[in-house]
């Protein structure tokens, strides 16, 4: 028996909402545009996912394959102005925001040319001129520092805004809700976005808590929040505009919660990895079926903004990108010996 | 039942660990993130939820304050928990319930009521995780008085001070780190000891030049010691075995022998592990003595870095170790 | 322009609630008794504050007179089996739940013969054959801890649980909201008590919280709530039952926001401490009139359940008994010097 | 402005170090428990949230974890933030942030971003107030490289090291002890230094044993000093002042010349200040320089206690420096 409560309901659930995504009056150019940056986020993603299979890249690699539209629906209303941060599953923010492919890639290859210098490796981005101001994997940790961000730039009044992107995992840490009522309480402009793919780790949410819509702790701490299907990238764009404007005009926080799902495994290149717990292949099975991308391609489609000619042509483009971003990386030099204690003191010693 | 024929792994020993502890004491119980996984902590709890149920190895949500503070909460009333955090690096955010809680239970309630946990925290660094996935703090739990710091070098003291500790009384920080999970000697019976009566052994006699460590950093003395032999430096190592409250005679003893002290850590150097040793050797070895300045070998005054390429430098190694024992002789 | 939300509404109006408790059908001695308790609790409070003003008690004495009825109403449905945990502000739970007069004296003297040995003082308590397993001063540091309390006796199965006593202010502290979730998704029987006194030291709730009814974090973490007059003993009594009960028998956490005042300082004897920021004189006379004792004394003589001697020969009674725990609790030794390093390792040294 | 000829007092210097800071710098802003409260963080800060506006002097909610990374946030962005906590015990909560953060934040990101915040934790101990309210944790923090530490002995330095902290671009621990804030010196002009180019100071002149120290145990050591004087004991007092990263050089150089070396500090012993400075004169200083083992004057290994009976015993003394002082001549 299962005493716990799902207001997720349909969202939760992967046979429901997988018919092509309303694009209502969206232009054409903004949803080539979202297409296109959710396809770079997939190859990229799934390059490093062979990576990781062949040995080729050694830091741990959390993908978010099949979760594209979060980062790309959030972004899209974000500025370069904005305080972006991020997690251990973070390629797709620092994508989404604008962080160069090449330095992905160098990044989790360890060499000098990397996003983070090779300081970093996969769970540690940067790309400070795009707004993506870090990830790092301790979670929930750029939960408050979004906060400091947003509070920065409420006192700046230009209308800026924290950015933290997290899972439903984190939602568990302290921390988060001492957020909440921080920004609550203070009036700072910050988007807290939860990207609710159901598992942390091998864990279901209904394993770790009582009830499977994490939005209602931002409730609790008079956050206004909007809770929605996470693999709709129009649905997502529009939820968070909202909560955005309402940021960068009136000072206060928003939560955006995004229900979504990954297709690989918690850490790793498998689709496979966590299965035995609860997680099942044909959930998988069923959750792909309400892929973010090939709802808006066949949305696309449908509605005749674009052809299927015009999205294979798009894909080969980004696989051609993906392929040299990949080529540059993999010849960049690794760090020198003395890089090991030179960003010790960032501040001082540049 | 004797097992002498056998070899026994690190990470299988502390399975032994909690498989004795199941067996023999139907207090104790697990808390801990990642416990009903196949593959976060390791091989070190492989399928105990299956054999033991799930009410005795609980899987948590990802909240290390109150699941720490569970445990220390449910200690209080006749369980022998175990809270357990895959990294120490993530048992940070219960360092409040660890400090102050914890560790000053029985002394600020006039040692009416004891937390009998054992907060088990796992080193794990390396394979270019970086910065926040590879911390060991032992020195800093080390510096607490009130709990108890245990950090096995070998197999059977990973098993046997697993044992020792959660059924101690008072509160034990039990620290094992995933680079020995494959380190295997000859298995022989279960030693239960008090871990009060746990003090340093001498892993290795040798009396040209002192090694001291806990943990990995035994392992990278004593292969070194191996090569230094072969110089015609006879090297002693010292395992520590119990950081806090930590045991001098040994140390004092084997130093006043040698004269020369080489402390060899995985931890950052100030206010550290090896410096602890060294000055408490300075108090005790009298200055006549020493035949030469003693020396640290910990990792370099940084975070950890990912790139391989930097993770190579950063960490002791076999070879530091030996170029500073030379340099000393 | 207050933009705070305050469902607490008339239950944080001090003019409101002023008239005599209904103490509908409960016995006269269940009422004389609680009578008692609040009243030993006020009298030896009182003598801790004169102790206090004239320096000989020194260590920091955080007194909740005005506060009485929360621990004596909650204690009235708990056993000493149950494992009840307090804070900084514990003089009230300690005394409810048992805990000795002279013992309690002689903790806050330092002497060798106190509830802990003289090593705690007034914020570290301990009286644990009463069911009273520990007070200490980390704001919100016995929340998880009673939750494992609970987690213990849920093992055992004989009905026990945890209960933690906290403020207002600990509801800020994100362990709170852990302790919440696992005592939710673990089904441990533990009651939250958070006695609400508007207070966080000399902030108000409204400039720390934007909803002053903390409870509504209990319904985030679908944990049952109920949240009453604290000043109310009979109420308090009655909803502190139903969730114990609901606790013992079905293992489910319960909270009880119960909305108090205290009539001192945050720390130490005097009234007008924390006056400046918010508070003022006249919201504290206001709350005089809401005086839990004052109010179950006018209840007591108006139904005819006690005449004015009865109680003026309790209070007579209490007083002396007061006196006389203080007389000995003065006399008492002050630990021996190797009494200093003797409890650090209780477990094994006992 | 010159204010040769009055006294300024530690607790009055802090508070002249934000008005500085507030006057000269836009950016600085302040975050903490008990910024508007008249007696929460001593007079330290009375009335700037009336002074500066509330806000640029934020008090908050009790969530240590949150205020802290949203100062660390803030700082990342322009602002010089400085996240308050009014004992460090408390600051414990903040643990995380500090050292997972604000610590490894230039490191792990490649030196691109580095949050210039200060936190300053404040020592408060005695008064019977307990176990968690007492500890002076600053080893702990001196134990991670990317945090500098700083804790200033002096009235002057309590202002201007606090002010070199706030304007400098790296994580700053600033720690001051309540003990010190009526301690009294002649006041001069704000010297603005660098933080990196700040380091040990002799306080005072002698050649027979050096004492070394940091904060309050400095006042401790400079008043034994007096008395040793008497006595023919010709004592140098070392303040070191920056824990974190510490420079050796000073020490080195005194003890070789007294060769005695007594460390004193107000934490605990294991893994501690004191030993760091014994490990780190016994590496650089010839075995044949000493004319005595060194010596440390710490915390016993227990929490605080409360009663005053046993407070007395329990923290180092004028007289317990004096007795080590004594026993090694
Ligand atoms: C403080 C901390 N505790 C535990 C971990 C281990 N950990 C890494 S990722 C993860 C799961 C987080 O789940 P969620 O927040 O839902 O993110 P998702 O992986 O689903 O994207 C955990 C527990 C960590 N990195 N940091
Ligand atoms: C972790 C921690 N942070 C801060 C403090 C300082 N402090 C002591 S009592 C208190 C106020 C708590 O308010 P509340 O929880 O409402 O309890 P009340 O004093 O009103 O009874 C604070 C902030 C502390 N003791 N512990
Ligand atoms: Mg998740
Ligand atoms: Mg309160």
């Amino acid at each position: 028996m299962d005493r716990r409560t799902t207001p997720l309901g349909d969202l939760a659930n992967p046979e429901k909402f997988t018919s092509p995504i309303d694009i209502g009056e969206i232009a054409t150019d903004t949803l080539l545009d979202w297409l296109r940056q959710m396809l770079v986020i997939r190859k990229a993603e799934e390059q490093l996912a062979r990576w990781a299979s062949d040995g080729v890249a050694r830091t741990p690699c959390h993908l978010g394959i099949g979760q594209e539209a979060c980062a790309v629906g959030v972004a899209a209303a974000l500025r370069a102005s904005d305080r972006v941060f991020g997690g251990h599953r973070g390629h797709s923010q620092y994508l989404a925001m604008g962080g160069g492919l090449t330095e992905l890639f160098a990044e989790v290859l360890g060499r000098s040319t990397g996003a983070s210098r090779g300081m970093g490796g996969s769970m540690h981005l940067y790309a400070g001129s795009t707004g993506f101001h870090g990830s790092v994997p301790i979670v929930a940790a750029t939960i408050s520092i979004a906060v400091g961000a947003g509070l920065a730039a409420k006192m700046d009044g230009r209308g800026d805004i924290g950015v933290c992107f997290f899972g439903d995992g984190a939602a568990e840490e302290g921390v988060l809700h001492e957020s909440l009522n921080l920004a609550a309480s203070q009036e700072i402009p910050v988007l807290f976005v939860c990207e609710n793919n159901l598992y942390s780790s091998h864990l279901d949410i209904k394993a770790r808590q009582p009830n499977d819509r994490v939005a209602r702790y931002a409730d609790a701490h008079e956050v206004q929040a909007l809770t929605v299907d996470g693999n709709d990238v129009v649905t997502t764009a529009e939820a968070a505009s909202a909560l955005i404007g309402n940021a960068r005009t009136n000072s206060k926080p928003g939560f955006l919660e995004l229900i979504t799902y990954r297709h690989r495994g918690h850490v790793g290149p498998n689709e496979d990895i966590d299965v035995g717990v609860r997680r099942t292949m044909s959930d998988l099975e069923a959750w792909k079926r309400r892929d973010p991308i090939s709802r808006l391609v066949v949305a696309l489609e449908a509605t005749g903004k674009a052809s299927e000619s015009t999205v294979i042509g798009l894909i080969e483009e980004i696989e051609e990108a993906v392929g040299a971003a990949a080529e540059v990386a993999l010849t960049a030099p690794y760090p020198e010996d003395d890089q090991l204690t030179a960003f010790v003191y960032g501040g001082s010693a540049s | 039942m004797s097992q002498n024929s056998t070899m026994l792994a690190y990470g299988d020993a502390i399975r032994q660990g909690f498989c004795y502890l199941f067996d023999n004491d139907p207090s104790v119980f697990a808390i801990g993130q990642g416990l009903w996984s196949p593959w976060y902590v390791g091989n070190t709890m492989l399928d105990l939820d299956k054999l033991y149920g799930k009410a005795r190895v609980i899987d948590t949500p990802v909240s290390e304050a109150a699941c720490t503070g569970a445990a220390i909460g449910a200690s209080l009333f006749g369980k022998r928990a175990v809270a357990i955090h895959p990294r120490m690096d993530f048992m940070i955010l219960a360092a409040d319930q660890m400090v102050n809680q914890a560790a000053k239970w029985s002394y600020m309630l006039g040692g009416q009521a004891s937390p009998a946990v054992t907060i088990r925290g796992i080193v794990n660094r390396g394979g270019e995780q970086g910065a926040q996935h590879s911390q060991a703090l032992h020195s800093w739990y080390a510096h607490i008085p009130g709990l108890r710091v245990v950090m096995p070098a070998t197999p059977t003291d990973a098993r046997d001070l697993l044992i020792s500790s959660v059924l101690c009384d008072d509160p034990v920080l039990y620290i094992d780190d995933r680079w020995l999970y494959d380190v295997a000697e000859q298995d022989r019976d279960v030693d239960l000891q008090p871990l009060e009566t746990v003090t340093p052994k001498l892993r290795r006699n040798g009396g040209d030049i002192t090694l001291v460590a806990a943990s990995y950093s035994v392992q990278l003395c004593l292969e070194a010691a191996g090569l230094l032999e072969k110089e015609g430096i006879e090297c002693g190592v010292i395992d520590l075995r119990v950081l806090n409250p930590m045991d001098s005679q040994l140390i004092t003893s084997e130093v006043s022998r040698s004269g020369r002290l080489l402390a060899v850590d995985g931890g950052w150097s100030t206010c550290g592990l090896a410096g602890e040793v060294i000055a408490t050797a300075a108090e005790r070895v009298l200055p006549r003595q020493w035949k030469a300045a003693p020396v640290r070998v910990t990792l370099p005054d940084s975070p950890a870095p990912t790139s391989g390429s930097l993770e190579r430098l950063y960490y002791p190694t076999v070879e530091s170790v030996c170029v500073a024992a030379r340099n000393m002789m």
